[in-house]
């Protein structure tokens, strides 16, 4: 079936809260409103306020409650608003969260979810289009995810929901209702830990994740018009990273491009590009690339924007440049 | 006398602004996102009203008019509103995530309540210096429920701070009713545990909202410390111009219109012996032209460029 | 009766434990920090006595006692604190930073305060699945500055979840004196603002403490919601054992040591007819022994190896 | 004079605070105790209780009140009690201290130095023993500092509390009173953005900061032995970083080890490679290679944390792993 992204999040919520009685969701305004981008449209209806709950603005307090909730059984979905605000919550996911486990010994589970709308390219400004995600992928105990698919948005949802530890989940405002694709009805799962290789070629390597992977697309496509043909490497999952296909792709083209709308400093493509420029060392032809979002603020006007975010026209340069060496 | 104008002038400039933003937006004019303050006009005139330019304020995002009561250019905060080169921010954010310190006007970001142990800082910087200004900090009812508010209405309370913490209680937080965000009717009952006033007045009440600011900013001056004022009010519009509201009945928003700030305080204008067809259309023609300019000059400011974006960052780049 | 002599014996168990950590880390034995509990027996004794195993407790850092109470095994908290493969978190932390989920005790992070949303997070759980029980949420006078104090509250009010606040005011936040933190008497007052009951008591009457908690666990049970209880009480030794506690006076703490727990439980038990002498001489027996076997338990319990600080990260590895 | 590291922390503060009447001091326990590691000793005395600020428990007004009074024209010093705790304070720090001027259009100024006890090595455990630094090196309009040495320590201290911006200032607290030697009695700065070369050679670079730093020279004095010459670069500086200073000693060896304390994964490492994979590829005749902490959280045990920490025989072994390609 034809499915928004912001859909198929909605199906696996609906579909994990049919499934499991201890699925729960809490948030500001997920109830009576639907989330300030209706993810939990129709959910108070059918699940009723105990499992749908509208909490005061207090971010910390819900992201504190899921791990109590999580801790005695429970399988909290907790929203921030916008992932910007995950910041006011920060210390509970890092410290409280990350660490429940480990300093309980290994007899304690966490089985929560924070769902985090991010992204740029929406005109959001400074407070509502951050890509926080690489504030998380540093914090052992955690796992990050970040669809780029509305398959995967839906998968993923799932897998996180059922896994048995803290996942930060970060969806892509820009990507809400921009893809749409076919999507199964049924219940499914994908698996946290693995990449997905959107697309096999021989020349040069883009490693991407969320909304990035269509300017990836998009250039790659272009690219194999001038007769170069590309790897699309979507990480899907930044906390752990699928290393094993990063350093496939990377020694198979020797040529690699990091893509991320995340800033290009402290982005998870530094990480990644550190991986490569350790382990593949042998196998590179060319420097490892990065393209991010300039090291600045999110700011807000039209041509500012568009100026410090990669775009499709951004990732073609560089991958001409690349594919050059 | 000349007051009572200047503050009728006030509200209807507010109003004027708000609305045209409302219309503005509707005709896709603006960019980002906005957040009414329409119905609330009494509130940020009364409070704001009379301080000093070295009095700071730090409005949050539906306080628009407090940032025109307190002497930022109308030209200039269309101008952010609109993302321009121009405005306070240089395009940098919009609408009311921006400040004009020399105007003692404090931006705010967009995390909710966050504000309020800045406004600590500011007025510790006053009582330090032994200056005689105050800070005002709003919040909403629904930001009230942050850990923010907390660590700084306690910080000032230990501290004696010449601060007003203004509560803004228009009974929703975007969707979210009050009784789903308190157990209490009055967010003005925690002033106690804070160990100083709290106090609960109309908002849509110009004349009580100024009696109670007026009394605690004269106390904070005076080195009292801290004061908590909760009023309460409605905002007319959803919470942001893209919102329909359907959380809320027609009912409740009628019976609220009926207790319009700026209707009752043409009334008192009029007991008091004004010519009020004559006033009112005469004040409607002096801030309709006042936000016009506003718009034409913001409409006419030049898109700030790209790589702008990249400055503004640091004061001493390494 | 029984009761009674169970209730003298724990405060005795509290006591010895916390004196012998005192004497170990003197000796040099205890690898990290201790936060001692010595003068606050009667508020742990008194709130965690008779809950039951699905109860759930958030103790803070000076809550041994507590852990003890509820049901831990000796063995394993020395050996915890003692940095051991046999410790609660298998070395993975020391004192108190680790829990035992199947005894109901939550294991805290340092982050004071930070506890409380986490423990309205069980009491949702016990509320949604209508399940009996009740949690206590601990913490200090100084942890009542955290933001997360009154996120915690405001929601425990407007959900009515089964949580007992619980704010142990010893006066002093490490060196901190109750002025500097806050411009009121009693925490307790802050209730108020959530909709809920604040008492204060005497955390050095165990009586009084019993039943002030007695009351709020009742009430909670019949879904009637939370209640903070503020028990004033006093720590005899300083901010942790490396901490000579020069801010305060000693005729201070002379004062309260005039008022201990224990000394006055047994002047109760006296006056109901125990020869106290033999009472005390046979618990001191008891409890020592138990101790002592911890301890033995604790040394002679192998350390941790290098790797195993890898496991225990997550529960489904990728 | 010869001075511990953090004695020359409490000398830059007493000398900022003589130079300056509007430098002044706010956290927890920090007057009449010293603060918890005695930072600020002897300044409640001199300077009295307006100018050291005991606060409530509360890392978030804490941060917040520092932006407002350095909005109006102080310079406040704030002190978390350890830098673990900053995630208490984190929102206050990256939104509303980082964004301050660039938001009001850069009419705005925000004077301000957080500093924070970071570190491991002293047995405090998952909460006592953080190394934050990469949390705010991904985020513009902060500056971030780690002194190694205690002139560095005062230099930077002094640079910070001068600087108009935010500068997020990790101290290391195992090598409080463990670095010990002769630091100037007047005032002095070191630049902010500025690398230190600590030892010159052709053969292998480290690349490193903080604690890190001694591992790293130990090692290679030991590899000196062995006919290995080193560099030995300590960044000092981690947001901006000297990319220059990186980038020189990248090319000169074209072998280079990035060490440090923090974690391996998210770490500023990544970043570093991730420059050096890039910028200096044609001159690298070896894998970057990082050592960091393991990626788990700060285990308390012996064993554990030795497990889990950088070392000197650690370096070592890597250090000879690189001059042997
Ligand atoms: C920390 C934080 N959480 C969530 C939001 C999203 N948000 C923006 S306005 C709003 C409602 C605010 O309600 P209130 O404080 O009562 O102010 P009002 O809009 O009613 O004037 C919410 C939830 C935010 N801006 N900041
Ligand atoms: C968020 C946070 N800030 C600071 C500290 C450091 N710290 C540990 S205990 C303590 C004092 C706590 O005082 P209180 O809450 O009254 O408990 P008490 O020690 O008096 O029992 C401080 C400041 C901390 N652990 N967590
Ligand atoms: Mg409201
Ligand atoms: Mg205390």
């Amino acid at each position: 079936m034809e499915t928004t992204y912001i859909k198929a999040i909605n199906d696996a919520l609906r579909i994990a809260m049919r499934e499991d009685e201890n699925v729960f969701l809490l948030g500001e305004d997920i109830g009576a409103l639907g989330g300030a981008f209706k993810a939990t449209e129709g959910l108070l209806d059918e699940f009723g306020s105990a499992r749908v709950l509208d909490t005061p603005i207090s971010e910390s307090l819900i992201v504190g409650a899921a791990v109590g909730a999580a801790a005695v059984g429970l399988r909290p979905v907790a929203e921030m608003q916008f992932a910007d605000f995950v910041s006011c919550g920060f210390d509970q996911v890092v410290n409280m969260a990350a660490t429940l486990r480990y300093r309980h010994g290994g007899n304690a589970k966490c089985p929560m979810v924070v769902r985090c709308p991010s992204g740029s390219g929406v005109r959001g400004g400074l407070f509502h289009s951050q890509n926080p995600e690489a504030w998380f992928t540093r914090v052992p105990g955690l796992k990050v995810v970040a669809p780029a698919t509305a398959f995967d948005a839906k998968g993923l949802l799932l897998s996180a929901i059922q896994d048995d530890d803290p996942v930060i989940y970060f969806e892509h405002k820009f990507l809400y209702r921009r893809v749409k694709e076919d999507v199964p009805e049924a219940s499914y799962v994908v698996p946290i830990g693995k990449a997905a290789l959107r697309m096999e070629g021989s020349d040069i390597s883009f490693i991407t994740y969320g909304s990035a992977l269509y300017h990836c697309l998009d250039a790659a496509a272009e690219l194999a018009k001038e007769g170069v043909t590309s790897e699309v490497l979507d990480l899907r999952t930044l906390l752990p990273l699928d290393r094993g296909a990063i350093l496939a792709t990377a020694r198979k083209t020797g040529k690699v491009l990091i893509v991320h709308e995340d800033r290009l400093t402290g982005g998870i493509g530094g990480e990644v590009a550190a991986i490569i420029a350790e382990h593949a060392f042998e196998y590179l032809d060319a420097p490892v690339m990065r393209l991010g979002m300039r090291d600045t603020h999110n700011a807000f006007a039209g041509a500012m924007e568009e100026y410090i975010l990669p775009s499709r026209e951004k990732v073609l340069a560089a991958g001409r440049k690349l594919a050059g060496y | 006398m000349e007051r009572d104008l200047e503050l009728y002038h006030n509200l209807r400039l507010v109003r004027e602004f708000e609305g045209r933003l409302s219309k503005m937006h509707h005709q896709g004019r603006i960019p980002g996102g906005v957040y009414s303050g329409l119905g609330q006009e009494a509130l940020v005139v009364g409070s704001v009203y009379g301080l000093a330019r070295e009095d700071f304020i730090f409005p949050l995002h539906r306080d628009l008019g407090a940032f025109l009561v307190k002497g930022v250019d109308p030209r200039l905060l269309m101008a952010q509103i609109l993302g321009k080169k121009t405005g306070l921010s240089g395009g940098r954010d919009s609408f009311l995530h921006a400040g004009s310190l020399a105007d003692g006007v404090f931006g705010a970001t967009s995390m909710l309540a966050s504000s309020l142990p800045v406004a600590c800082g500011v007025a510790l910087k006053f009582k330090m210096n032994g200056e005689p200004n105050v800070v005002l900090a709003f919040f909403g009812e629904g930001a009230s429920s942050r850990g923010d508010v907390h660590e700084a209405m306690n910080f000032a309370g230990v501290q004696r701070l010449p601060v007003v913490f203004i509560c803004e209680n228009n009974f929703y937080a975007f969707s979210t009713p009050q009784p789903m965000e308190m157990a209490v009717e009055d967010v003005a009952d925690r002033a106690a545990g804070y160990g100083f006033k709290g106090h609960v007045c109309n908002g849509n009440d110009l004349f009580a909202v100024m009696h109670e600011v007026g009394a605690a900013v004269e106390l904070a001056r005076r080195g009292g410390g801290p004061t908590l004022i909760e009023c309460k009010t409605y905002r007319y519009s959803g919470h942001s111009e893209h919102d329909t509201a359907t959380y809320r009945t027609k009912d409740e928003l009628l019976e609220w219109e009926s207790r319009d700030p700026i209707y009752m305080y043409e009334f008192y204008l009029q007991k008091k012996g004004h010519d009020m067809a004559a006033l009112s259309a005469e004040t409607g023609e002096r801030v309709k032209a006042t936000v016009d300019e506003a718009v034409k000059f913001a409409e006419d400011s030049p898109d700030p460029e790209g790589p702008e974006a990249m400055d503004g960052l640091y004061a001493t780049q390494v």
